[in-house]
């Protein structure tokens, strides 16, 4: 079976890390992931404010084009492309005049029938399984599970895990031997959109999530979203201000959190992208941990 | 073939029997059926490739039903008619005589309906393959071309009712293309009567055809119909894993259900 | 074709599809009027014949519905009627007959929108379709074998 | 040549405002046998029926269709305006012009078009109609009621009353219902059990009342008046002749550590039990999945302590068969739980509750005594919020409707907290304060300007757990959605009401209709509340809908009534839509084969099997017969029969194919 990529922008500039992880680790248990061929942005964040058709478009275009290149499914790392990707796909299987109407707009036959999934839907299909095996080093440390927006809603269209409180991403890092906390702000508002014109806002917002993680002895925080990555990592002065605190604790994709304890090392892993240095304390494995 | 005779001279002599339906010369090299009534006719019985008719259809006749305890010379489609029938109340366990013929034509006896069933069990009750392939064939068909097919055919039919009379499981007394108040089907033959009489035909068989051919022999307009029949065999086998005449018990497909039947094609 | 309006006959249950039907005027949810209603006590009462019938009389579509599996108020009647739509719809489709021109469902007593949607969606499917010219034309056909 | 008359109803404007009534009147007087056609504005109104029964003497018509609205509407009321005029009512038929056409199709000439075609249509069916008459078949006068709680007691003592014999089932071991957990009760704050329980007591003591406690229903056969139930008692383990109800086993049973049903799992139980001090009736049960000796086969203290030896591990489950001639369905509500709120973290923490489990901390009978003792400590709360509309009228959630009590209940305790609780804080997040009803609005009211209950309008994102308190975070919307965070001690949930557990299996048992929420449904929403679709059997109380104490009540007595009406008579008629064999002269007798094909499928098993026979008792024919007082006319053999030797009276083949024929050429 041909599994796909599509990484989107974030993920080819600001948040390389994460699409270098997904691959290292997809790699690691002998799955290759190819990308979308030619693929464009999938208009996220600003084309359904604009033009709808425009905002159908872009993505129906890269989901053809990974249709063309026969893949059965596709995974999208990035929480917003996922989304924005899913709800394109449900809304044209909805209404089949508007589906040719689009084909006709991008040139080019769309079935609408490959399987979109996030990036914890292919690690708990294609990876947890087999993970207990390959673990070299647990990842045996506190983490909040952070999930953000979009990884989860609109609930009715993606009906992906619990909309209100998720616990996925919680038993994925349990698997290799996290001991996940359960804290208060899973799925609250990161400050996204904000997170270049209003600063200020996102280190209000991002710091009530990084308070609560760390108040409840966090050490690490887990994410699937380059967007809420930025906001946590890159925007930590700006949290740290808000907050006149000086929280230290890294974020992590889980990509690169489950790639560490399965041995992929951090170069690899891009860690040394990070703004917010990755200095995980080394813990002692305990014996007969409860992995499995 | 003289163990058969034996047979019924047997059953005759000792009156465990009245009469014996069986095949026997006609006249230019046919078959006809014959009723053997005296020990010393059962010389009269042949039995070779041309002996194809369900003679089963006789044994529910008013007047053959008159004269007693029927023995029967029954190849495999007779034995089936007449375990349906006995399923249908039409026939019962006393009042017959199996002589059950063989695929190698040899005599097999049956001392009661519950042995004839475990001999169908072990008989192979699909369709002949002589059929299937042109049913494929059909069904490999468009739409249209099936339309074009079968109205074409069924255009031919004359409602001569042959097919009726031939088949042992049409034994109503007033066939619902005869009712007139409501009046079903124009009484005379139209391409679209024709169409209507022959898929009622067959939705009266489902469930209940044995397959054994009878209908399309018996038309003088050589319509292909037992495969509208054949067809229902094969769907009734598909979907509720059944033979007709495999019991005389068993309770027919369309009397009975299953609350998982499928559905797929109902919104 | 484009101002082709079908003639759509649906054959429904008392207690399910037909009281479904009131809730969907008591509802006023709007469908298309090419679709008139006979009443029938259960859809185990539908024979199949009057599917025939009602093409020989120029009907372009058929619905047939009554109540969800478990729901009948007769218990079986769906049950029963379900397996006649089986071997129907296999020997009819078989025939060449049109099958897509009989739209199957079970409408419950509380699914208004549910037959507001049904007599949409299949009218849009039967006007898509056009005309059952092919059976009409039956009635034109002539007699292969005239035998005087 | 038939004389039929027609008559089209405008229903006001309902009818007329998208159909020209005139116009479909005046076509079908040009319909062959049509003697008489009209239209008038409303045809169900008494002149209405006088015009139709003046036309039938007048025009000396044998069949009238009145175009109107539902015949599951007014049907009766045509047919027995037509019985006045001298006809026979099953020579009228509707036509449904009104939830079929005009309502749901625009003011366009197909609207028109189609309804002249209904008319049509039903003009052709009703000349083919014969003159049926009613059924009679005796009526067994004992009554069923399944359910226990405050609306299946009061059922039955009104039937009971009124002299008829009544068995009562009951699931629990104990009747009571709901009611018996609800502390005090709104708008008038008195105890729940102590209204209640003197009429648990007189259900007991009742000479017309048989109780079955610990019972469920296997199966329900039969029609109107002649039913037959199968209950199965489950094993109590006890000989309840024997036991005196003195508890001591209950006392003496070392499992003493069960979650109790009745406490709402916030108090504790033995496997021996009764589930509180009032149960009617005050036996113990064995609960065999926690009793020791049935899981791992020693103990047996219960059988060794018990004065009057009544312990009985071996008694299996009981079936009883019952002749019943009506069924009371008061199987009630239950209220959701489950982690159906992650959010809120009900089941995450131990100190977010449920208002039914507040009902029993706030009762006297309960785990605290009364005392508002919250459960994770058992700590006095010093602030609480409580969270209405906890699923309901969330259509996310998947349940669209109100749950109508929790306004209610919400303010009665806020007002229970604060009496008790002097000092304390109570907060209510609401969306509405619905308090339609005698002394409701008033009540809530009080709740808020005396107790000072504090009301927020918004709604609660979610509750989180921090620094040993339950952070409460909403938003005011009266505040221009000002976020609003609470720290509180405990927070009580109003969950939805949603329907009992079971109730589809049970609604599929009875043969009766229930709504996508398994609430039962009426046969009409305001006419007929209490009947079913199934004759004989009738609703009361939260089974239908959710619904409050008054309500439930009237409801049951309303079903009292139905079932008293359905008893007055000996004998009750039945609508002659019966299927029957047709019979021709001999030799034939009837073009029936006797293939018996049609006897399994009917449900009703009304089809025999009749012989004819000749004067010397020989057998010349073996037919099917159908005994028209089983017969429920649904027509499935009618369609079966492949020489439409079966016919069904209402809807002949001659009927419906006459129907099919008129409606499709016009």
């Amino acid at each position: 079976m041909k599994i796909g990529l599509y990484p989107g922008c974030s993920l080819k500039g600001s948040s390389r890390e994460y699409n270098e992880s997904v691959n290292a680790l997809a790699n690691a248990f002998d799955i290759t992931l190819e990308e979308v061929p030619d693929w464009n942005c999938c208009g996220a964040t600003a084309a359904h404010n604009l033009n709808h058709e425009l905002s159908l478009s872009l993505p129906a275009r890269i989901l053809a084009l990974a249709e063309q290149a026969g893949m059965e499914m596709l995974v999208i790392p990035c929480a917003a492309c996922y989304s924005r990707l899913t709800i394109v796909q449900y809304e044209l299987n909805q209404d089949e005049e508007l589906k040719k109407k689009v084909s006709e707009i991008i040139e080019m036959p769309y079935l609408g029938n490959i399987k979109i999934l996030n990036v914890i839907q292919f690690i708990q299909q294609f990876i947890l399984e087999k993970l207990p095996a390959k673990i070299k080093q647990p990842f045996n440390y506190k983490v909040a599970c952070y999930y953000g927006c979009l990884l989860v809603r609109p609930h009715g269209i993606l009906k992906f895990d619990r909309p209100e409180d998720p616990l996925t991403m919680d038993e994925a890092m349990k698997a290799v031997g996290a001991d996940s906390i359960d804290w208060a702000f899973k799925v609250e508002c990161c400050g996204a959109g904000m997170s270049v014109a209003r600063t200020d806002v996102v280190g209000k917002l991002s710091g009530s999530i990084m308070k609560d993680a760390v108040d409840r002895g966090a050490e690490a925080i887990i994410v699937a979203c380059p967007m809420c990555h930025s906001n946590l990592d890159m925007r930590r002065p700006d949290i740290n201000k808000a907050l006149s605190e000086k929280i230290t604790t890294p974020v992590l994709y889980i990509t690169q959190a489950l790639g560490l304890a399965v041995g992929i090392d951090p170069k690899t892993l891009g860690l040394h992208r990070h703004f917010v240095p990755v200095n995980l304390p080394k813990k002692e494995i305990q014996t007969q941990m409860e992995v499995k | 073939m003289d163990s058969i005779r034996k047979k019924v001279t047997e059953l005759l002599e000792s009156g465990a029997v009245k009469v014996v339906i069986g095949y026997g010369e006609g006249s230019d090299n046919n078959v006809k059926a014959i009723f053997v009534r005296k020990p010393q006719d059962a010389s009269k019985l042949i039995y070779d490739e041309r002996c194809v008719q369900n003679l089963a259809f006789y044994l529910m006749k008013h007047e053959v039903k008159h004269m007693g305890k029927r023995g029967v010379i029954a190849p495999l489609s007779v034995m089936r008619t007449v375990l349906q029938v006995a399923s249908e109340c039409q026939l019962k366990e006393d009042e017959v005589v199996v002589l059950g013929i063989t695929s190698e034509k040899e005599l097999v006896e049956f001392s009661n309906l519950k042995e004839l069933e475990t001999y169908i069990s072990k008989s192979d009750l699909s369709l002949p393959a002589k059929e299937k392939e042109i049913m494929d064939k059909i069904e490999a068909m468009s739409p249209a071309e099936r339309w074009q097919y079968w109205t074409n055919q069924l255009s031919k039919c004359i409602k001569c009712y042959a097919c009726r009379a031939a088949c042992p499981m049409c034994y109503c007394i007033r066939c619902q293309v005869e009712c007139n108040q409501p009046q079903w089907i124009t009484a005379e033959a139209t391409p679209m009567g024709n169409v209507e009489w022959h898929l009622m035909r067959a939705m009266h068989l489902a469930g209940r055809c044995v397959n054994c051919g009878e209908c399309a022999r018996s038309c003088p307009m050589e319509i292909p119909i037992n495969l509208l029949t054949y067809k229902t065999v094969s769907m009734v086998k598909g979907n509720f894993e059944v033979y007709a005449g495999a019991s005389s018990t068993m309770e027919s497909v369309l009397s009975s259900y299953k609350s998982d039947d499928k559905e797929n094609f109902i919104r | 074709m484009a101002d082709f309006e079908p003639k759509i006959v649906a054959f429904v249950c008392n207690w399910c599809t037909y009281a479904g039907a009131d809730l969907t005027g008591t509802s006023r949810i709007k469908y298309a009027p090419n679709v008139k209603i006979i009443r029938f006590p259960c859809t185990g009462r539908i024979d199949f014949m009057l599917l025939m019938k009602s093409f020989a009389n120029g009907a372009d579509g058929i619905i047939v519905s009554g109540c969800h599996p478990n729901d009948c108020h007769y218990t079986s009647g769906n049950f029963h009627a379900r397996r006649r739509w089986m071997v129907f719809r296999d020997l009819a489709e078989f025939m060449g007959i049109d099958v897509n021109r009989v739209c199957f469902s079970w409408v419950s007593a509380a699914e208004g929108a549910k037959w507001a949607e049904i007599v949409n969606t299949f009218t849009d499917e039967v006007r898509k379709r056009g005309p059952y010219k092919e059976y009409i034309d039956l009635a034109k056909m002539e007699h292969k074998n005239v035998i005087l | 040549m038939a004389r039929i008359g027609v008559f089209v109803c405008h229903c006001g404007e309902n009818i007329s405002a998208t159909v020209d009534c005139e116009k479909v009147a005046s076509v079908a007087s040009g319909f062959p046998g049509v003697a008489y056609s009209t239209s008038y504005k409303y045809m169900c109104s008494d002149p209405g029926q006088n015009l139709v029964k003046d036309a039938i003497k007048e025009y000396k018509l044998d069949g009238v269709v009145v175009a109107a609205c539902s015949p599951r509407m007014h049907e009766p009321t045509f047919r027995r305006a037509t019985a006045e005029a001298g006809l026979n009512p099953y020579l009228c038929e509707m036509a449904n012009l009104r939830e079929h056409c005009s309502w749901v199709h625009d003011k366009v000439e197909a609207t028109t078009n189609k309804a002249i075609d209904t008319v049509r249509t039903l003009v052709e069916k009703v000349k083919r109609n014969t003159p049926l008459h009613p059924i009679r078949v005796p009526v067994t006068k004992t009554a069923l009621v399944i359910g226990g709680g405050v609306a299946g007691i009061q059922a039955a003592l009104d039937i009971a009353n009124t002299g008829h014999k009544v068995i009562m089932v009951e699931r629990d071991p104990s009747i009571g219902g709901h009611m018996s957990q609800l502390s005090e009760t709104f708008p008038t704050l008195d105890c729940s059990q102590c209204i209640l329980t003197p009429r648990m007591v007189e259900i007991a003591q009742h000479p017309n009342i048989t109780l079955y406690t610990y019972a469920e229903i296997e199966s329900l056969e039969g029609f109107i008046g002649n039913f037959k139930v199968k209950i199965r008692k489950k094993s109590k383990s006890i000989d309840e002749k024997a036991c005196t109800g003195c508890g001591l086993c209950s006392t003496k049973c070392p499992t003493k550590k069960i979650s109790s049903e009745f406490e709402q799992h916030l108090g504790k139980r033995p496997a021996i039990y009764v589930p509180f001090p009032q149960a009617v009736p005050n036996k113990p049960v064995i609960d065999k999945e926690n009793c020791t000796y049935y899981l791992k086969g020693k103990c047996r203290i219960c059988e060794k302590v018990c004065p009057t030896k009544a312990i009985r591990f071996d008694q299996p489950d009981e079936i009883l068969e019952v002749e019943i001639g009506a069924v009371v369905v008061a199987t009630g509500f239950d209220v959701k739980e489950t982690d159906f709120f992650p959010e809120y973290g009900y089941g995450k923490y131990k100190d977010v509750i449920t208002g039914l489990q507040f009902e029993r901390i706030a009762s006297a009978s309960g785990p605290t005594q009364g005392m508002i003792r919250r459960p994770s400590d058992g700590e006095i709360p010093k602030t609480v919020v409580f969270i209405k509309c906890a699923g309901s009228r969330d259509p996310a959630k998947g349940i669209e409707y109100c749950s109508k009590i929790c306004c209610m209940y919400t303010a009665k305790h806020a007002m229970l907290y604060k009496h008790k609780v002097h000092d304390g804080n109570a907060f209510v997040f609401y969306m509405d304060i619905r308090a339609g009803g005698k002394n409701y609005e008033e009540f809530v009211r009080r709740a808020i300007t005396e107790d000072g209950a504090q009301y927020i309008r918004g709604r609660v994102s979610k509750v989180y757990e921090k620094n040993g308190k339950l952070i409460v975070s909403g938003a005011d919307t009266l505040l221009g959605s000002m976020p609003v965070e609470i720290e509180a001690d405990l927070v009580v949930l109003a969950t939805a009401s949603v329907a009992s557990k079971g109730a589809e299996e049970l609604a599929q048992k009875l043969h009766i209709s229930y709504d996508s929420y398994k609430f039962f449904s009426e046969a009409h929403p305001k006419l007929k509340p209490v009947e079913t679709n199934t004759g004989g059997i009738f609703l009361a109380g939260a089974c239908q809908a959710p619904k409050d104490i008054p309500e439930s009540v009237a409801m049951a007595s309303g079903a009292a009534v139905k079932v008293a009406v359905l008893f007055s008579n000996d004998e009750l008629t039945r609508e002659p839509i019966v299927a029957e064999v047709n019979r021709i002269a001999p030799p034939m007798y009837s073009t029936c084969v006797g293939c018996f094909m049609c006897q399994p499928v009917c449900p009703y098993q009304a089809i025999e099997r009749e012989q004819i026979k000749d004067r010397s008792g020989n057998l010349i024919k073996e037919l099917a017969r159908i005994n028209p007082g089983l017969c429920q006319g649904c027509g499935t053999c009618v369609a079966l029969c492949r020489s439409k030797s079966i016919d069904l009276h209402g809807y002949t083949n001659n009927q419906v194919l006459a129907e099919v024929v008129a409606l499709l050429n016009d």
